[in-house]
């Protein structure tokens, strides 16, 4: 509705609610910097977090990883780049943390051209720093990016060393360890993608999942705009699905407590989703109070309007 | 004839692309053309960065108004190209010390990943990071109750907005097991699963036959407007 | 030479190639139906075990006998659509509803002439090879079309190379069909820059300095949707958006003043058009629609019944060829 | 001076006014230190690599026989590397600069004064602070237009547009067409592991080289309109591939999925319906399918939305506006973790009024 409508309104007759209405939106800019910076800025003087009760979706993502058998392969697609790091990269923490924990044989692909070095970061945050028992080539391996978007995930299923002829190092596949045994993605009992966008969870699902079903798991971590696309292929194609900051604070919750050590703190880095809950509280509530007040002053006019 | 030609050349490639996705020999066809359209586009770059540097040449010569910020978009950009090109102070790749070009852009402390790093990181996240300020200003505007149908759409979004923070939980949690289904945060999974789905599915349908038919209008001839509006 | 091209241009003109097209995609219709059936009567059982491991089919290599369903669906939609154009362009009248954004392109372009102001058309931030963004470039065609004819200014800031060079292409086209091949300027269409926010910035940037009048976005949108449309709003432009993409048609329909949703935004080149020929098309897409209509409810009474009365081997045998057809 | 000319003034004075105090307060602010390590690697031996290459396509072989070139060659892009002559073969050595939390900065000092290991970085802090100018010029957007978001509009366009040509020289041009036009050149200079192209990857890439140079000519004064030709095949085969991927993947596998019984009964673990899962399972089914008829009702084009059709595509509408209502709550919450990561990046690394990570033990 464009500000030209009330144009003939007398500005001394208007009353509270055409003023509310006509609020330059700068404003509403300024209460939702202060709805983040200011949750953001509590928590980390205070390291408070709030309590998170994990949903069914989340539950399925930990247990997927927990039931392998130690030393099983995991293909892990880094699918998004850094500017939708805030968001995912929690997640990206977690899932490795608790394959790493688990002692699974980690296989790190990146269809965007910046995933891998999102890819390598994680691999230093994680398994770098907390796990250096885990040998690049033997225990885990970083592929890189191939350009080609779903071409490569077609040619996964029937070729792996064709789609990642080479790792990150610049290895040959055929070098490496890790992959002595894998012909093709059905060797890997689960596949975890982690994407922002196309291509992403929904194209391993039309590509990969649904060409073997029953011999590849598929658990997803994705941003709050691809997230509705993707809770229809849940349970039955993605066994388990951490949408946005909330799917990623419930299931860091989860992993932390099952790796957790009586007397030792949890890392700060492990609890960056749980931290990132406390602005999205506030900034969802003023959302809220935006909705409502937009429609007091809707209701407020219509009935000034019929009187 | 010069519109002749283009359209038979779309027509036959489209196709024969069309008959490979079903021939078993020919079916790595569409990977192939995945390969062959990513090198044109990047050859294709040379027009892209033809065209952005003349569109800034030209306001530079004509001092048109602004016509120092073409300085920095030009400067920057033929530095950035320069360093990354050449892959200016980036050593070999250790396994491969004799390639000399082997070391990869991102490497640590290059000055691409400088650039990278400090530059187009914070430039382009904040960019992104304006929408959370739109989303706002969005909703306050556009939700107001005017008919079912806009009730329907900021119903949703405000069962959904609450359901998936812990407000959500506060104030539902409480709800006896029998009625867990309507605690906000199942409510919304429930939206999610079957009235999104339903949603979803009606679109991709005919997004489908969207898709097929303006493929058809284009592989029939029948449309050429991309090639030109009109019959030209 | 001569000859080729009064051949071809012949064949053009009168269409009648489309004939050869139909009884050519009748006759691959009859040649997969008998493939199917055979199908169907050779795996009688209706096990499927070997889905999932191509290497061990035996299909002749000149057809992938497990895609049947898909060739027959693609040709069905293509016989349906050619036989839509026939009639059609044998005179007999479409009624197509009104799609109320594209009634409004004509008074969107009108006002950016009274106001003296420029349109701004996005046409998506994904490149050729995506189908988006060669329909955003056919409804280019059409706005670019109309602007030439009200000699209003049409500004193209593209995304990608391939496009930039696309969208002038169809815009001097366009410019030269309305009879003004001197008003075409190249250099209203430019290349920003490949990077999704990138672009933004500068798409935004010049929406606040030069604002324009009319908005379009058509084509393949991303995150940068909402920043388009609340930035063309803030500056009180007219806004019609049409995408594919369905995350982002949430946020074009909170704050554009139209939207094309998703198989909308692929028919508006052809009701555009106002040809009998592309909106042939449209009732082509319809049929295909009816069809699915009528699958789905098939499907529903089958699947019901069976849930009620388990075994009952009609039911069985009829879910089982709907899956077929469906490619399950 | 105009009004908004006085606010800037202003919101800037309180801006510096707040940074310089924050400047002289606790650890002060917005530093980067790095570690170095050296880097020595061998090339190998100019016969170790004949014989390699003799005996067979290992991964490792290089195609190149003069070790000493490419070394000069390297020596002359990367300034800081020296190379020593040994008996063995040649030697090269660099060093690596890796960015360290400050906590290990203050560790070392405190260990030894006179460390040169870790330091503090002149162009990464510079960095830092220019990345914080950056953020807050855009943000500055929200305000109104001004000169600091036209400095960084226009430098991240040019840096942006440059930044994806060299991806799609680097990361495309190289290994696809250069590595299956000249893979001796590629070996040499850029990816020794290269596999050699097969026949059929080289044709398809003299193929794009021709399409690409055909999309070049516009520049040329004549014969511009041959670029229309790879314009056309890249729409045609893009119509043609998608056509069937649409229809498997969208319009078949999403029917398929859609025809679900009306009324389901679901059974416990002891084999007994439960009678309200159930309910609500047929319900859910019920809505589904109702809603996809419903919401494809109202995709018909050739029929006038009256009477039957008009109703089903009115409850259509009303599936799509509660499809659009889930997606933008679901949004949200996206679009504000983007925010907070910014405002985190100028509170944490550049301000350093928070130190969640716990990098400089506060």
């Amino acid at each position: 509705m464009s500000a030209g409508n009330f144009n003939n309104t007398n500005a001394s007759a208007r009353s509270w609610f055409e003023r509310l209405d006509r609020v330059d939106r700068r404003w509403i800019f300024l209460l939702m910097f202060l709805a983040v910076s200011g949750p953001i800025l509590w928590i980390g003087v205070t390291g408070k977090t709030l309590p998170e009760a994990p949903t069914l979706a989340a539950r399925a993502v930990f247990q997927e990883i927990d039931q392998l058998p130690a030393r099983s392969l995991v293909l892990i697609s880094f699918d998004y780049d850094p500017a939708s790091a805030g968001e995912l990269q929690p997640m990206a923490t977690s899932l490795v943390r608790q394959c790493a924990a688990k002692n699974l044989r980690m296989v790190f692909i990146a269809l965007w051209p910046l995933g891998s070095q999102v890819a390598q970061q994680t691999i230093q945050d994680v398994i770098r720093d907390d796990y250096p028992a885990l040998k690049e080539g033997d225990d885990f391996v970083n592929m890189g990016y191939q350009a080609g978007n779903e071409a490569v995930m077609k040619l996964l299923l029937t070729d792996f060393a064709k789609a990642f002829p080479k790792d990150s190092r610049g290895e040959a596949t055929s070098n490496i360890p890790i992959l002595k045994d894998v012909k093709m993605a059905s060797n890997f009992p689960l596949l975890i993608s982690i994407s922002a966008g196309y291509p992403g969870s929904k194209e391993w699902v039309q590509y990969v999942i649904s060409a073997y079903n029953d011999k590849m798991n598929f658990v997803a971590g994705c941003t709050g705009v691809s997230a509705p696309q993707l809770y229809p292929y849940f349970p039955q194609q993605i066994a388990g699905l951490l949408g946005a900051i909330k799917g990623a604070a419930e299931y860091e919750s989860m992993v932390n407590e099952s790796l957790e050590v009586d007397g030792v703190a949890t890392a700060p880095k492990y609890l960056q989703a749980q931290r990132r809950m406390g602005p999205q509280l506030v900034a969802h509530l003023l959302m809220v109070g935006l909705i409502i007040v937009g429609n007091v002053i809707f209701f407020a006019r219509k009935r000034r309007g019929a009187a | 004839m010069k519109r002749i030609i283009p359209m038979w050349i779309a027509i036959i490639g489209g196709f024969a692309m069309m008959l490979s996705s079903f021939i078993p020999l020919a079916e790595s066809a569409g990977e192939m053309f995945a390969d062959v359209f990513n090198v044109v586009a990047a050859i294709a770059f040379v027009l892209g960065a033809g065209s952005l540097a003349k569109q800034h040449l030209e306001k530079l010569s004509r001092r048109d108004a602004g016509w120092g910020y073409s300085i920095i978009t030009l400067g920057s950009f033929l530095i950035t190209l320069f360093i990354g090109m050449l892959k200016i102070g980036i050593h070999p790749n250790p396994s491969f010390p004799q390639a000399a070009y082997s070391g990869s852009n991102d490497a640590e402390g290059s000055a691409w990943s400088w650039i990278y790093e400090y530059m187009i990181t914070p430039l382009t996240s904040t960019m992104f990071a304006l929408l959370a300020f739109f989303v706002a200003s969005a909703a306050f505007r556009a939700f107001r109750a005017k008919n079912t149908e806009a009730i329907l759409l900021l119903g949703t979004a405000f069962i959904v907005l609450l359901g998936r923070t812990f407000a959500g939980v506060v104030l539902t949690g409480w709800f006896p097991d029998w009625a867990s289904g309507l605690r906000l945060e199942n409510l919304s999974i429930y939206v999610m699963q079957v009235f999104n789905t339903a949603g979803n599915r009606a679109i991709m349908i005919g997004i489908a036959l969207g898709v097929a038919a303006t493929g058809l209008r284009i592989l029939f001839g029948i449309d050429r407007s991309w090639l030109g509006g009109g019959d030209a | 030479m001569r000859i080729t091209h009064k051949i071809l241009c012949r064949i053009f003109t009168n269409h009648s190639w489309k004939c050869v097209a139909t009884f050519l995609c009748m006759a691959m219709c009859c040649a997969s139906a008998s493939a199917l059936l055979s199908s169907c009567i050779s795996n009688a059982p209706l096990v499927d075990t070997a889905i999932a491991t191509p290497t061990t089919t035996t299909a002749p290599p000149w057809f992938n006998s497990e895609k049947t369903a898909l060739f027959l669906w693609i040709v069905f939609i293509g016989a349906a659509v050619t036989v839509s154009v026939w009639l059609a362009k044998s005179g007999r009248p479409i009624r197509i509803r009104r799609i109320a954004a594209l009634e409004a392109v004509d008074n969107a372009v009108g006002r950016a002439t009274e106001m003296g102001r420029s349109i701004l058309f996005v046409p998506g931030i994904q490149d050729m090879d995506n189908i988006q963004t060669v329909a955003g470039l056919t409804m280019l065609g059409r706005v670019a079309k109309t602007a030439a004819e009200y000699d209003a200014t049409i500004e193209v800031p593209t995304c990608r190379s391939l496009v930039m060079e696309a969208a002038r292409d169809t815009v001097r086209a366009s410019y030269l069909s309305a009879g003004r091949a001197d008003g075409f300027s190249a250099d209203r269409i430019t290349y920003i820059t490949d990077d999704q926010f990138g672009y933004v910035a500068h798409v935004v940037g010049s929406m606040v300095r030069e604002k324009p009048a009319t908005c379009f976005y058509m084509g393949c949108f991303f995150a940068e949707s909402l920043i388009f449309a609340e930035t063309g709003n803030a500056i009180g432009a007219i806004q019609i958006a049409g995408t594919a993409e369905s995350s982002q048609l949430p946020f074009f329909v909170a704050a554009c003043d139209y939207t094309l949703i998703g198989e909308e935004f692929f028919a508006a080149s052809a009701y555009l058009s106002g040809e009998p020929a592309q909106l042939g098309t449209l009732r082509g897409q319809d049929v295909g629609k009816f069809a699915v209509v009528v699958l789905i409810a098939l499907g529903v009474l089958a699947s019901t019944i069976l849930v009620m009365a388990p075994n009952t081997a009609a039911a069985v045998w009829f879910l089982d060829v709907l899956q077929k057809v469906l490619g399950g | 001076m105009t009004r908004q000319a006085k606010t800037w003034l202003v919101i800037g004075a309180v801006f510096v006014a707040l940074l310089v105090a924050r400047g002289m307060i606790g650890q002060g602010l917005g530093r980067v230190y790095v570690k170095r390590t050296d880097v020595t690697v061998t090339l190998p031996d100019a016969a170790a690599v004949n014989s390699a290459a003799a005996g067979a396509s290992s991964a490792s072989a290089s195609a190149s026989t003069s070790a000493s070139t490419t070394a000069v060659s390297a020596q002359a892009t990367a300034p800081s590397i020296t190379s020593t002559s040994l008996a063995s073969g040649t030697t090269m050595s660099w060093q690596e600069w890796k960015q360290v939390p400050p906590l290990e900065f203050i560790a070392a000092q405190k260990e030894n004064p006179a460390q040169t290991e870790i330091t503090l970085s002149w162009p990464r802090t510079i960095g830092l602070w220019l990345a914080a100018f950056f953020t807050l010029a855009i943000f500055s957007f929200l305000y109104a237009d001004n000169p600091f978001y036209k400095i960084a509009e226009s430098l991240v366009v040019g840096v942006s547009a440059a930044y994806w040509g060299v991806i799609g020289f680097w990361d495309t041009l190289v290994p696809k067409m250069f590595g299956a036009l000249t893979p001796g050149l590629v070996k040499s200079l850029v990816q020794p592991s290269l596999i050699a192209p097969e026949m059929l990857q080289q044709i398809s890439m003299v193929f794009a080289l021709i399409l690409g140079v055909m999309m070049l000519w516009r520049l040329l004064p004549r014969g511009g309109w041959i670029s229309a030709w790879p314009l056309a095949f890249i729409v045609g085969v893009t119509a043609g591939l998608k056509i069937v991927s649409h229809v498997e993947s969208d319009l078949m596998a999403q029917a398929a999925a859609t025809m679900k019984p009306l009324i389901v009964s679901v059974t416990d673990a002891s084999g007994a319906t439960n009678i309200w899962d159930s309910w609500w399972a047929s319900v859910a089914n019920v809505l589904l399918v109702t809603g996809v008829i419903c919401c494809l009702a109202y995709f018909f084009f050739s029929v006038e939305h009256k009477g039957v059709v008009g109703g089903a595509a009115r409850v259509g509408i009303w599936y799509l506006m509660i499809t659009f209502g889930a997606a933008f709550g679901f949004t949200v919450m996206g679009r504000i973790a983007l925010l907070a990561a910014r405002v985190e990046f100028l509170f944490d690394d550049w301000l350093w009024l928070i130190d969640p990570n716990h990098l400089r033990g506060l």
